[in-house]
């Protein structure tokens, strides 16, 4: 009915895409399930994740349909993300599907496409997650004249859950990116603040590698990649506050303290109250930024900051309302909570802090600092 | 016909350039240009809501002359869409017409001193004797009393009954000899309110909205539109409060500081999602009537209009010392952003109270859209006149 | 008892000096009086002003007994303040006993003391009310080769009350500190934001003058009186509070709404309970401050900063906590809790910012900004 | 003799070089140099408490050992200051020195999985049969469980009376084969509490602190040290978490943005005066007892906690990612500044948690402090068996 501006509601479409990787996600994991896979030895939920794959096309869902992708975008992807978040799912989709995937569809990597996209690849982007768009193109590692990768790369996200890395180097030429079987490549697992999305310690000593990109073309593919992963990862923080608000709402009904639900008390229903406006505003700036980048508008850098500025502080917030107002309860291992506040915590560092992107507005919307 | 065909039509056979401007204004509102998801007959075309935009940029390119709706916001925004949904046929006839092209204005009769958050407790009492009430009280912070023809008033009309069962609506005519007004001065200087006592104040049955009784019904409609009116109106990036700020900011560099500048970036953050926000609320709500997430829109309002407004005048360091004007006036317009800084500063603290204060607005969200447990009350099930005050 | 560190508690003299202007304070000014003292012809209380100086000494505090003065102090001064915050006194006792006290003591102007602790002589500094301290030197007033002064000073508190000016002004061999005879210069009261504490405009057009201090000493002493000023505001702003925060709980106590009074509503306790937290520490922030300055402490500037970043703000809420929780009554002109916002607002600007205080700890506690 | 020639007096006679640790402490015991504010033949010499950092200063500087404080935190913090004031002469007789000098560990039997933040509503219970009580219930959130030897355990021994006024406080045996110690694994990956069923303990009437029926008034003293004992230790400016936060800021200058510079400078203001905060409360209590003022001081500790260990993980980028270690352990001690950000920022989530909410401090200092009235009750005057759980 609008007749211009950005499309900030779900479509049919997308609810459909919702309530089928929420009934999925319900059978695989709900939160006991999650703590478990998280202390055992594969803490990634691969059946789960093939499922995603194959049975809803989730990992390819922003590749054209024919490069075996849905060819559906990235406010669907959007979408998937926000449902990963609010059962803080164990699988590599934020490694794999987006940001793996946008450097393949930048760089036109057309034929590693269809097994990424149908799940039966997983990739990983080598870059430390708390990488913000933005910024140099990394140096860690080295592309020699024989077009082999020398160099480490901390603090991968999924790496260790990766067939393919996508490696950012740097050759004689200049930058580029390359991509190199992960078993050419050591990957060591890092205890992670994240139970549920593992970091991993890159290292490459001469592996082989294939080069996507180089220096016209890596730098732009890898912002995009970096840009695309924040302004999603707002939706994945947008269901962790959903998560948390809703469960802390249901349990301060439940629970009872001085003969009344504790969630008939004043101070705490004003604090909920006030962090479900924030909610509401995030979902408003998580669908906007998905919006933006979907439809590659010139106003998705300053969607993305806007909304990373804000999702990454307000899941922190929510997890931090949902241990709090649990009380003991929610300070033990076995309450979900933890898992929500662990990957809040993870996320809100995780491609740029809100700080980052606020600072990075300074520029996009004319508000410069003082001159020093 | 499309909406845009009409407007054409209606250009054609009234030329702005040389028709009066009421008559354009009753013309408008007889081709259901006025608000154009109204009824036909009654300003409106039974179209989508979202319509409106395009017949008002249309117009507004012809030249023609619009309602001055800032003047008369209290009657579009809250006594239209109550007397709408409530009002009999007759009553939509009278009242709505002049009500749009502005002959006639409207003020609202709600709050009272003993009846602040507690609104439904309030004690102006309405007597019906044959077919006419005799209502006598008082009522508080009535923006545009001293100017309206009309005011939509809420009585007690049953003591005898728990508060908000006891409460009717009524349309009150503001030029009965029993209605005085009198200027509230307030913390800017100036005095936007009144104080409006009633004495003896008649009003025929026919002006009543809605059943006996069901007044607080009646008025939750007012009170949910009042609160998207004050928050929930449509904004281009960096409208309202930041936008000046922002200007400021530009215009000024030798002002600047680090702390003010996180502080800034902060606060136009929460601003585009605040704007965000209400966006994705009026594509939800497209149609509909609002509901208790426009009470979510005027807390996010007020929060921001209050830091950005301190921001402010902290930004202007010794030029926020200072105050442009103390002298009591009664203006007719009120613009939250206009005057200078310390009159923004001042002003926005009002924000936070009038129609509902933050305080009340959490309550409800807590309530209606959380659905957490209110709070025990005492009072709810008691006879008004049995409720210790 | 305790063998070191600073006093924070107030010595029963302290408390004597409290009691007497309090009692003085409430005979003059009770807020009715205020605010139609305000609406006046001639807004300071001078009356009261006379009595606070002649009658209780408070003009010459920190005046040597030698020199007229009482001989007490900072810490007895910062007393004085505090109740002055706490009624909103229209009196220039900052401008006079403190900011151009502190400026004659530095320069060892003794001969103009005596007139200014009794108070006879009111005495203003030439300086716009919002300089911090440790700024640059203010060079809007030139003193010329004969001795006069030429130049014009905005914004300056008390000066339209004041009898005599102190002026920093610049000539030929650097900075210098002036005393001036305000017939000798053009005093414009400007509209205020604060109704409580008027600022005028300063022009002086070849005004006969007495150099009071050369570049030697005239940069140290001004930022002596800006720094005592500052510290000593601390103690204002503690005062604002304290009463913004004991008449909305006398309010609240009061004010029944629901059938309950509106004191009850555990939003509106937990509010006030973190309100009375902060004004505890801004006691104790404000002591310090006032101690540390008392006794020349190398302390003193961090004491200072910390007390008006702290104070400053906190002066603020709680008059804005007391508007809102008023609710309409405190938006009215007649209720005086916005006389209590105006001078808190205003205070907040006055010798610098909180944010201003703030960023100077980063230099003096060793916490620097980033590399740029 | 004042307090230094006893401690040279002390040192003469038990060369720490030469003596026993636990001869030592004993001895330092004896002599009233353990609390010097505790009467005589107690441990103390009911010397103003300020001089005991004389004493300490000087025991320290002359090598002499510890009662390793931290390890005994609960008895020296919690148990004594309750014992000396509600024990018996033969209480105090038998607990206060094997507590002081760390031969015997306590614990704190408080908290219940169904009673929180409503503590009074406890369900454990405990009944007299000839001079012995039996207990049966189940306690959470005990620290040092599995190594104290005594526990302080408040339990209800009248249920036909409202909660306030039906508990009974005791000391336990943590020996009594009818307690049961079960690890419970927290948020940061290890067990530093644990969960204690009590099934058939039993407890001499003897080992009972206060009347019976008063324990609600006893657990009082207890919480109001507790709470002085977690926010209210002197400082060091720099002192605790924001120490920590700092160091990182000098020793990283790579690391630094406006944003968290901004951030940093606020809170370390905020722990400063904090600081000064709890000095002035020393300094007017000095020889009282701790009342809510105490409250006030725990709250700042858990806000000042929380705001710097999430800064320093947003600072650290990315190391703040990684975790130290996950392992389930059981420590003995624990140092809410110790091992890695990781750590230090989920620990302090508890802060607020433990040694009652921040929300229940809030309700003390709203009532207690400044007077605000109650909430409406429904359980208060209601016999503890009819209340609706």
């Amino acid at each position: 009915m609008s007749t211009a501006g950005p499309d900030l509601l779900y479509s049919e479409i997308e609810e459909e895409l919702r309530s089928s990787v929420r009934a999925l996600l319900a059978a695989h994991c709900p939160p006991g399930a999650v703590l478990a896979r998280c202390e055992s030895a594969e803490p990634y939920d691969l059946a789960l994740w093939r499922a995603l794959a194959a049975d809803l096309g989730a990992a390819g869902l922003q590749v054209p349909e024919e490069y075996g992708g849905a060819g559906a975008g990235l406010r669907e992807t959007a979408v998937v993300l926000e449902e990963l978040g609010r059962s803080a799912a164990p699988v590599p989709f934020l490694g794999s599907a987006v940001l793996a995937t946008t450097v393949l569809l930048a760089c036109g990597a057309v034929e590693l496409l269809p097994s990424v996209a149908a799940g039966t690849t997983t990739a990983a982007l080598a870059v430390p997650l708390s990488t913000a768009p933005g910024g140099a193109f990394p140096g860690g590692v080295r592309a020699a004249a024989d077009g082999t990768l020398t160099g480490r790369v901390t603090s991968v996200a999924d790496a260790s859950a990766a067939g393919l890395l996508l490696v950012p180097a740097v050759g004689a030429d200049g930058p580029g990116l390359y991509a190199v079987e992960s078993t050419a490549a050591r990957i060591v697992r890092r205890t992670s603040l994240d139970l549920t999305r593992p970091l991993s310690d890159v290292t490459l000593e001469a592996a082989p590698a294939r080069r996507l990109a180089g220096p016209e073309t890596a730098p732009a593919a890898l912002d995009r990649a970096l840009l695309t992963g924040a302004g999603l990862l707002a939706s994945e923080q947008l269901g962790i506050a959903e998560w948390c608000l809703a469960t802390t709402v249901a349990y301060l009904k439940e629970r009872r303290q001085f003969a009344r639900p504790l969630g008939s008390f004043q101070a705490l229903k004003h604090r909920l109250a006030d962090l479900w406006l924030d909610t509401v505003g995030a979902r408003a700036a998580a669908r906007y930024a998905a919006d933006a980048l979907a439809g590659g508008s010139p106003d998705a850098a300053v969607a993305v900051a806007v909304a990373q500025a804000h999702c990454g502080a307000l899941a922190v917030r929510a997890a931090e309302e949902c241990v709090q107002l649990h009380g003991g309860i929610g300070m033990t291992w076995e309450h979900p909570a933890h898992l929500y506040l662990k990957r809040a915590k993870a996320d809100q560092l995780a491609l740029g802090t809100p700080g980052r992107h606020r600072n990075a507005l300074a520029a996009l919307v004319g508000l410069p600092g003082p001159v020093e | 016909m499309d909406v845009l065909d009409r407007v054409r039509a209606l250009l054609a056979e009234h030329d702005p350039a040389t028709t009066d401007r009421l008559d354009f204004l009753r013309a408008r509102f007889d081709a259901g240009l006025a608000w154009v998801h109204f009824p036909a007959g009654l300003g409106g075309l039974g179209a989508p809501r979202a319509q409106q935009a395009l017949v008002d940029a249309e117009l507004a390119a012809s030249g023609a002359p619009d309602n001055d709706p800032r003047r008369i916001g209290i009657g579009l925004g809250m006594a239209a869409p109550t007397i709408l949904r409530y009002g009999t046929e007759e009553q939509k006839s009278r009242f709505l017409r002049p009500l749009w092209t502005g002959e006639e204005v409207w003020c609202q009769l709600f709050s009272e001193p003993g009846a602040g958050s507690d609104l439904a407790a309030l004690g102006t009492r309405a007597v019906l004797e044959g077919d006419t009430w005799t209502v006598d009280g008082q009522k508080v912070w009535t923006s545009s009393a001293h100017t309206a023809r009309w005011a939509i008033l809420i009585a007690r009309t049953d003591p005898d009954v728990p508060k908000h069962r006891g409460i009717s609506y009524f349309v009150c005519d503001m030029t009965d000899p029993g209605v005085d007004v009198r200027p509230l001065r307030q913390i800017t200087g100036e005095a936007e309110f009144n104080e409006v006592f009633l004495t003896g104040v008649r009003i025929p049955d026919a002006h009543r909205l809605g059943a006996v009784g069901e007044g607080w019904q009646v008025a939750q409609t007012t009170l949910n539109n009042e609160r998207v009116a004050i928050g929930g109106q449509a904004m281009p990036r960096e409208g309202g409060m930041v936008g000046v700020v922002a200007a400021t900011w530009r215009q000024r560099p030798e002002l600047r500081t680090h702390e003010l500048h996180q502080r800034l970036l902060k606060s136009w953050t929460d601003a585009e999602v605040a704007r965000l926000t209400g966006e994705r609320l009026r594509q939800q709500l497209s149609q509909g009537q609002p509901g208790p997430e426009g009470a979510a829109m005027k807390l996010a309002f007020a929060r921001l209009a209050q830091e950005l407004s301190g921001l402010e005048v902290e930004l202007l360091g010794e030029e926020g010392l200072a105050y442009d004007d103390w002298t009591m006036t009664r203006p007719e317009l009120v613009d939250f952003n206009g005057r200078e800084a310390g009159y923004r500063y001042l002003r926005a603290k009002g924000n936070s109270i009038e129609g509902g204060t933050s305080e009340i607005l959490r309550n409800i969200i807590a309530e209606r859209v959380l659905g957490l447990p209110a709070e025990p009350r005492t009072d709810k099930d008691l006879p008004w006149k049995e409720v210790p005050r």
